[in-house]
């Protein structure tokens, strides 16, 4: 099994943890991981609000290089390039307008794009390519008794969730009853984590950080589990801000992909999990992340 | 207590103006709006917000144009996409959103310092020079633009993030930095859009 | 190139209980769609006659329409099925003629699909207008003529083939 | 005739109708009226307002007389409008009807283009056409039918009750068949009815006792149509009859037989209860079930499933026997003139919108079910209770659930705004709870309702505009907590609120059915593109298919309150009564015939009838139709290899010189 790797910027900076445990799971799966040669920043949703002709066309350079790359689905794991990396293909089908400019474009840099290549999350890949049962022959070390929150945040499955439901997705649950964890009910699962809001304008954006971090304590949950980069950085670097302004509401964040690997039994240090703010506590018997 | 004349004069409203944004690819169905306000009760950031997303379908409509553009409503919007998804009659709001957005930088009329249209082209000019974003060399760009003191007041997130590694001072580049200017050169000919975004 | 301000002309052969009142209905919606199509009644498509559809080729139309019920809601229980049969071999058969395909078109459209009468006839007349005109009857004309004068030719050598016979017969 | 015209040389009268501005708003009248004048055989040529009104009709009437006109020609609207009106004037001139034909230059002209030049063309095109195809008409006859007196109603809820009394009082022998163990429908769930709050029982009760009791109605239950062949006033419909393993004639309803059942609890959910109430095996539907019969479910009875229960109900039953358990599926065919389809409609399904939480919180639940539970006969006898038993203090209603959503279902269904207002009212009476109502907009169009909204708002009902955008239960202020809090724009108020309740009540709204499709097809009927069952014209003949002899009445047409569907079924069953009485119905003479002297005799039309009306004579070696069983098709026409069938009004001649003349210009 082989993919096509767009990791995006986050996953070079603030969510270097994610690739770091993304990238090891992967491997030991036994799934290939191609980095694109050359990859530019997708633009996210910041472009759009510039120009979004513009950004198609920065975006579409990146569905281009895949294409060229071979016929394989281009997996990115961030939730904002999954969601402008879809969104540029939808564009370029559905804007003739669009097409022209994208098309005029790579063209002066001998690219071109037939709107073929698909673009897929990790836990898409993982859930329905590789298979849960595959992945359960892997588990040595079940999170027997450790209650997650699944998070899964807005832009992987809003608005072109392809593999789940937009209200009420389900993939990571499965996948996570699979390591042997305990998942608890938590119907904030899709709701918005403040995005970008968290640092231009705090009292919204780290409100809404606040209330699924107080909800999921709430529920008993030990860890939540999220598959976004900025949705991590926002429920885990604030705590601080958070607490001040709203009272007590602790609790580690860390990637899907993380779990998977401490399930594995992968080496905790290679993981990542030395990244977090609020660190998740050491599994029972499993000895501490440095 | 203060004493507001509400009343709004026909002479306030820009002809065609909604007509425009629902030219942009995406927006076509506000036509269809039914002012349910499943959008605004959806919205987790509508309660900020000076219009609510329902009424910043209505001011569209009506043509009320230098109100909308000058609401922080469009620079609130954090792209969630929760409207879109369950609006009864499928008008894509975010897409409207973005669309405002680009009209507010357009035409000069977003608030000054406030940070998220200056973090949306700071954004833009970093991935046009860089080919990539580094995340925080940008945050600090948008601090020493619209609100140093916050440099300040975040300083312990900053050693956080030194202390877990996470915080980059190396920019990130592509290797064919050309090849992105000839691009986006080309695409911008002929669309009358060749605007160096400001 | 043709005559830009030439129009396509559409002959449509509608069954009564479906394409018939789904175009009716569509009036009663006040969908536009292009005035290049002629609705002749039948009560069936099952009526649709191949020749019909030749004659209309060759009084001028340059394409023409069937519409009947969907599969399984013919009014005649299958009428509808007898003109896929027949339309798949006369399809074939303008094909040989040279005669391009898409100037032949058979839709299943019910009484509830005014839209889609809307979108079938503005689609089909792009398509022809793409094509350009037929004009069978103006290329009957040209072969007509062009038959004349090699029968005038023929004929000709033929008197100066007799001519010559006779005048060898003199000599 | 008495003119000098009579000597076979074809004299066209061309009338063009502006149709007020309907059609001289697009088309230019007078040019195409001119137009037409100049063509060989037309000696009057007119353009006028209102061709249909009397003074139209009369204008023909005099040209013919007058110019002794034997063709005539209007271009109006469709003919399946029209035509028979200008049929008829024809006729009353003195001509044979069929001495004319009808342009559709409205529907298929000016309300469809929008270049008058072009519309004006295309008026002259098909008038042209008109003109030339009627030289070849010849006279025709229609032929008479006759009606079978019988009629069946498919469905047993309030508007199939209707239709089925009004007939049979009219002294019809009616068939009433109906899916369910029991007649009533939906209309028996429920407690009381808006806007009268009068209660339902009381006044569908003794209608149901009516059918029950009425020597002109059979009534067969627990049945379904499965096959309809023939056409109107000749239909021959097979009924299944399902078994339900007790005889109906001697089943008293005494209940001995449920009591002794061998579930000595009362376990599976019950249907009439939407499941909020248990029923055993063995189970009559509701008290006021009709027949008053009860009815065993073999999915459950231990009997049907292992074989091996002591049959304790039988032993119950004693020497009435009424319980046979070797009851098979029956097959019954019977002759029917006319049948009214009275099929009903769905409820949405809730869980279809997730974020209202239904089937994840227990306290979120469909407004049938509150319906149950405000009723006194209902699982709690009348107590509106939350699942743990106590008393809401706070109650919401949404509205709109699954309409006006272009998601599920586009339509508004009606019903729903005044439903909920009933049961709002309904629910406070019962508890004292403060009731929130939020809408999109209040529908209250009918007699009586917008009276109703008034009081339910001076009544305290607090009503709140905005589309619910989620149902949840985490908690964000002290009195949230515990509670299911409703997150709505007050788009009045200009504010987003967050609104804590102890129940909510999903006002879903209606759809059709889930077989509708195989149902319209078993009836030849056509269905809109939202699945209800299409009428033959929305205004001029609501209960009316495209087939004759099929009447279409009460929520499979489409959301309808209970007025509406009586309304509609009395409609439905005046149309059946109509042709009844009269007693035959003119068959259009599009029938196919056959010149025998050109029939080679090989039969290729044999097979492609579909009312075998086509044999083969072989004495003579040729094909004969059958002109009464003929319907007109055409499909043998046009695959006559040697040309011998022939269509009466839809002759070759007659559809050649059609072609041509919509060609001919240019």
């Amino acid at each position: 099994m082989t993919y096509n790797y767009f990791p995006g910027c986050s996953l070079k900076g603030l969510g270097r943890a994610y690739e770091e445990s993304l990238l090891p799971v992967m491997r030991h799966l036994g799934v290939e991981m191609a980095e694109l040669d050359d990859w530019n920043c997708c633009g996210a949703t910041a472009y759009m609000s510039v120009d979004e002709h513009m950004a198609c066309v920065l975006a579409a350079r990146n569905l281009a290089l895949a294409e060229k790359a071979g016929p394989q689905d281009l997996v990115t794991p961030c939730s904002a390039c999954y969601l402008v990396l879809n969104k540029t293909k939808h564009y370029i089908k559905d804007s003739p307008e669009i097409n022209a400019t994208v098309q005029r474009g790579l063209g002066a840099i001998g690219l071109s794009f037939s709107g073929k290549t698909a673009v897929r999350h990790p836990l898409d890949v993982l859930v329905h390519d590789v298979g849960l049962d595959v992945i359960k022959e892997k588990v040595v070390r079940p999170l027997k008794g450790l209650k997650v929150a699944p998070y899964y945040g807005c832009q992987v499955v809003r608005p072109y969730a392809t593999f789940d439901d937009a209200w009420n997705p389900t993939t990571m649950d499965r996948l996570l009853k699979t390591l042997g964890a305990e998942v608890v009910h938590y119907p904030l699962k899709t709701k918005c984590c403040g995005a970008s809001l968290t640092g231009t304008v705090p009292e919204a954006g780290l409100r809404l950080t606040y209330i699924l971090l107080k909800e999921a304590v709430r529920r008993g949950a030990d860890v939540i589990a999220t598959i976004c980069p900025l949705c991590q950085f926002n429920l885990d670097a604030y705590h601080d801000q958070v607490e001040k302004r709203w009272g007590p509401a602790r609790i580690p964040t860390v990637y899907f992909t993380q779990l998977m690997g401490l399930a594995f039994g992968l080496p905790v240090e290679q993981l990542g999990l030395n990244r977090n703010f609020v660190p998740m506590k050491p599994l029972p018997e499993v000895p501490a992340p440095a | 207590m203060d004493i507001t004349r509400r009343v709004r004069f026909e002479a306030e409203r820009v002809r065609g103006f909604g007509k425009e944004i629902m030219a942009v690819p995406g927006c076509e169905r506000l036509f269809s709006c039914i002012q349910c306000g499943t959008c605004s009760g959806t919205c987790p950031l509508s309660v900020y917000m000076e219009h609510s997303p329902r009424q910043i379908m209505a001011l569209v409509r009506a043509d009320f144009k230098d109100e909308v553009l000058r609401s922080n409503s469009i620079w609130l919007c954090a792209s969630c996409y929760d409207c879109t998804v369950e609006c009864p009659r499928q008008i894509r709001i975010t897409d409207i959103m973005y669309a405002l957005k680009q009209r507010a930088i357009l035409e000069g009329v977003y608030p000054k310092h406030f940070p998220i249209p200056i973090l949306a082209k700071e954004f833009a000019a970093m991935v046009r020079r860089k080919g990539r974003i580094t995340e925080t060399l940008l945050v600090m760009r948008l601090f020493m633009k619209a609100n140093w003191r916050a440099v300040l007041s975040s300083w312990r997130q900053g050693l956080g993030l030194i202390r877990t590694g996470r915080f980059v001072l190396r920019q990130e580049h592509i290797e064919r930095r050309d090849e992105l200017t000839a691009m986006l050169a080309a695409a911008g000919n002929g669309t009358g859009k060749t605007k160096e975004t400001p | 190139m043709h005559d830009p301000n030439w129009q396509p002309r559409i002959v449509a052969f509608f069954c009564n209980w479906c394409t018939y009142t789904a175009a009716d209905l569509a009036g009663v919606s006040r969908l536009k769609y292009a005035p290049n199509a002629r609705i002749i009644r039948l009560m069936c498509s099952g009526r649709a006659d191949p020749q019909f559809i030749l004659a209309a080729f060759s009084s001028g139309a340059d394409g023409v329409l069937i519409g009947g019920c969907h599969p399984g809601d013919c009014h005649y229980s299958e009428g509808n099925l007898k003109t896929l049969r027949r339309f798949r071999l006369l399809k074939r058969m303008l094909h040989d003629l040279g005669i391009d395909e898409k100037r032949l078109r058979l839709e299943w459209i019910s009484a509830a699909e005014g839209d889609k009468v809307r979108s079938v006839i503005n689609e089909m007349v792009e398509d022809v207008r793409a094509l350009g005109p037929l004009d069978l009857p103006g290329r009957f004309a040209d072969w007509d003529g062009e038959m004349t004068r090699l029968e005038t030719r023929a004929q000709a050598a033929a008197e100066q083939v007799s001519e010559a016979k006779a005048e060898a017969a003199h000599v | 005739m008495k003119n000098n015209y009579s000597n076979g040389e074809v004299r066209v009268g061309f009338y063009v109708c502006h149709c007020g501005h309907n059609i001289a708003g697009m088309v230019d009248c007078p040019a195409v009226a001119y137009y037409i004048s100049r063509l060989p055989g037309v000696v009057v040529s007119r353009d006028y307002k209102y061709m249909c009104s009397d003074p139209g009709q009369e204008l023909i009437k005099q040209d013919i007389k007058e110019h002794g006109l034997n063709r005539v020609v209007v271009a109006s609207c469709s003919p399946l409008l029209h035509e028979h009106t200008f049929r008829h004037a024809v006729e009353a001139a003195g001509l044979n009807p069929f001495f004319f034909q009808m342009v559709n230059i409205r529907e298929h002209g000016s309300w469809v283009h929008t270049d008058r030049a072009a519309a004006t063309d295309k008026a002259m095109a098909l008038s042209r056409a008109a003109v030339n195809r009627v030289r070849f008409h010849r006279p025709l006859e229609t032929t008479r039918v006759p009606i079978h007196p019988d009629v069946l109603v498919v469905g047993g809820g309030i508007a199939g009750i209707h239709a089925a009394l009004t007939m049979a009082n009219g002294g019809k022998k009616v068939f009433l068949v109906e899916r369910d163990p029991s007649i009533g429908g939906h209309m028996a769930k429920f407690d009381k009815t808006f806007p009268t709050l009068d209660c339902a029982a009381c006044i569908l009760t003794p209608k149901m006792s009516a059918v029950r009791s009425h020597e002109n109605i059979t009534l067969w239950t627990y049945s379904e149509v499965v096959k309809v062949e023939g056409y109107v006033g000749n239909y021959v419909v097979t009924v299944k009859r399902k078994p339900r393993y007790v005889n109906e004639e001697l089943c008293i309803g005494c209940q001995e037989c449920i009591n002794a059942c061998i579930f000595k609890e009362a376990k599976f959910p019950d249907e009439f209860n939407v499941g909020l109430s248990k029923r055993k095996p063995v189970y009559i539907p509701f008290p006021q079930a009709v027949p008053q019969a009860v009815v065993i479910d073999p999915m459950r009875c231990l009997h049907f499933k292992t074989g091996k229960c002591k049959q304790t109900c039988v032993e119950a039953c004693g020497d009435r026997h009424a319980i046979d358990l070797n009851q098979k599926e029956e097959l019954v065919q019977i002759k029917v003139g006319n049948i009214v389809v009275a099929t009903g409609f769905k409820l949405f399904d809730a869980k279809r919108i997730p974020q209202y939480g239904y089937g994840l919180y227990p306290n979120v639940v469909t407004s049938i079910e509150l319906e149950r539970l405000v009723t006194s006969s209902g699982p709690t006898g009348g107590h509106v209770v939350l699942n743990n038993g106590r008393t809401p203090q706070s109650v919401a209603f949404v509205l709109c659930v699954g309409s006006r959503d272009h998601k599920t279902n586009r339509w508004c269904s009606r019903t729903c705004c005044m439903h909920s207002m009933k049961l709002a009212q309904l629910v406070r009476e019962h508890t004292g709870a403060d009731v929130t109502v939020f809408y999109l907009d209040i529908r209250a169009p009918g007699k009586g309702c917008e009276e109703f909204y008034d009081k339910s708002l001076k009544d305290g009902i607090q009503f709140v505009r905005g589309r619910v955008a989620e149902v949840t239960d985490w908690a964000v202020t002290p009195e949230e907590e515990g509670k299911l809090v409703v997150r709505v724009e007050d788009t009045l108020a200009g504010l987003v609120r967050r609104i804590p309740v102890d129940m909510i009540v999903l006002a879903v709204g209606m759809e059709p059915q889930a077989d509708s499709q195989d149902v319209r097809r078993l009836f030849n009927m056509s269905c809109g593109t939202e699945g209800w069952f299409l009428e033959k014209h929305p205004k001029m003949a609501p209960v009316s298919t495209f087939t004759d002899g099929v009447f279409i009445a009460g929520c499979c047409q489409g959301p309808k309150d209970i007025p509406d569907s009586i309304a509609q079924a009395g409609a439905a069953a005046a149309e059946a009564m109509a042709l009844i009485d009269r007693g035959y119905i003119e068959q259009e003479p599009n029938t196919a015939y056959i010149v025998e002297e050109d029939c080679s005799g090989c039969k290729s039309c044999v097979p492609l009838c579909p009312y075998t009306a086509i044999t083969f004579d072989e004495a003579k070696g040729k094909a004969s139709i059958n002109a009464a069983l003929c319907k007109g098709c055409g499909t043998c026409v046009a695959a006559c290899p040697s040309g011998s069938i022939r269509q009466h009004l839809f002759e070759d001649d007659e559809i050649f010189s059609e072609i041509e003349g919509v060609l001919a210009h240019a």
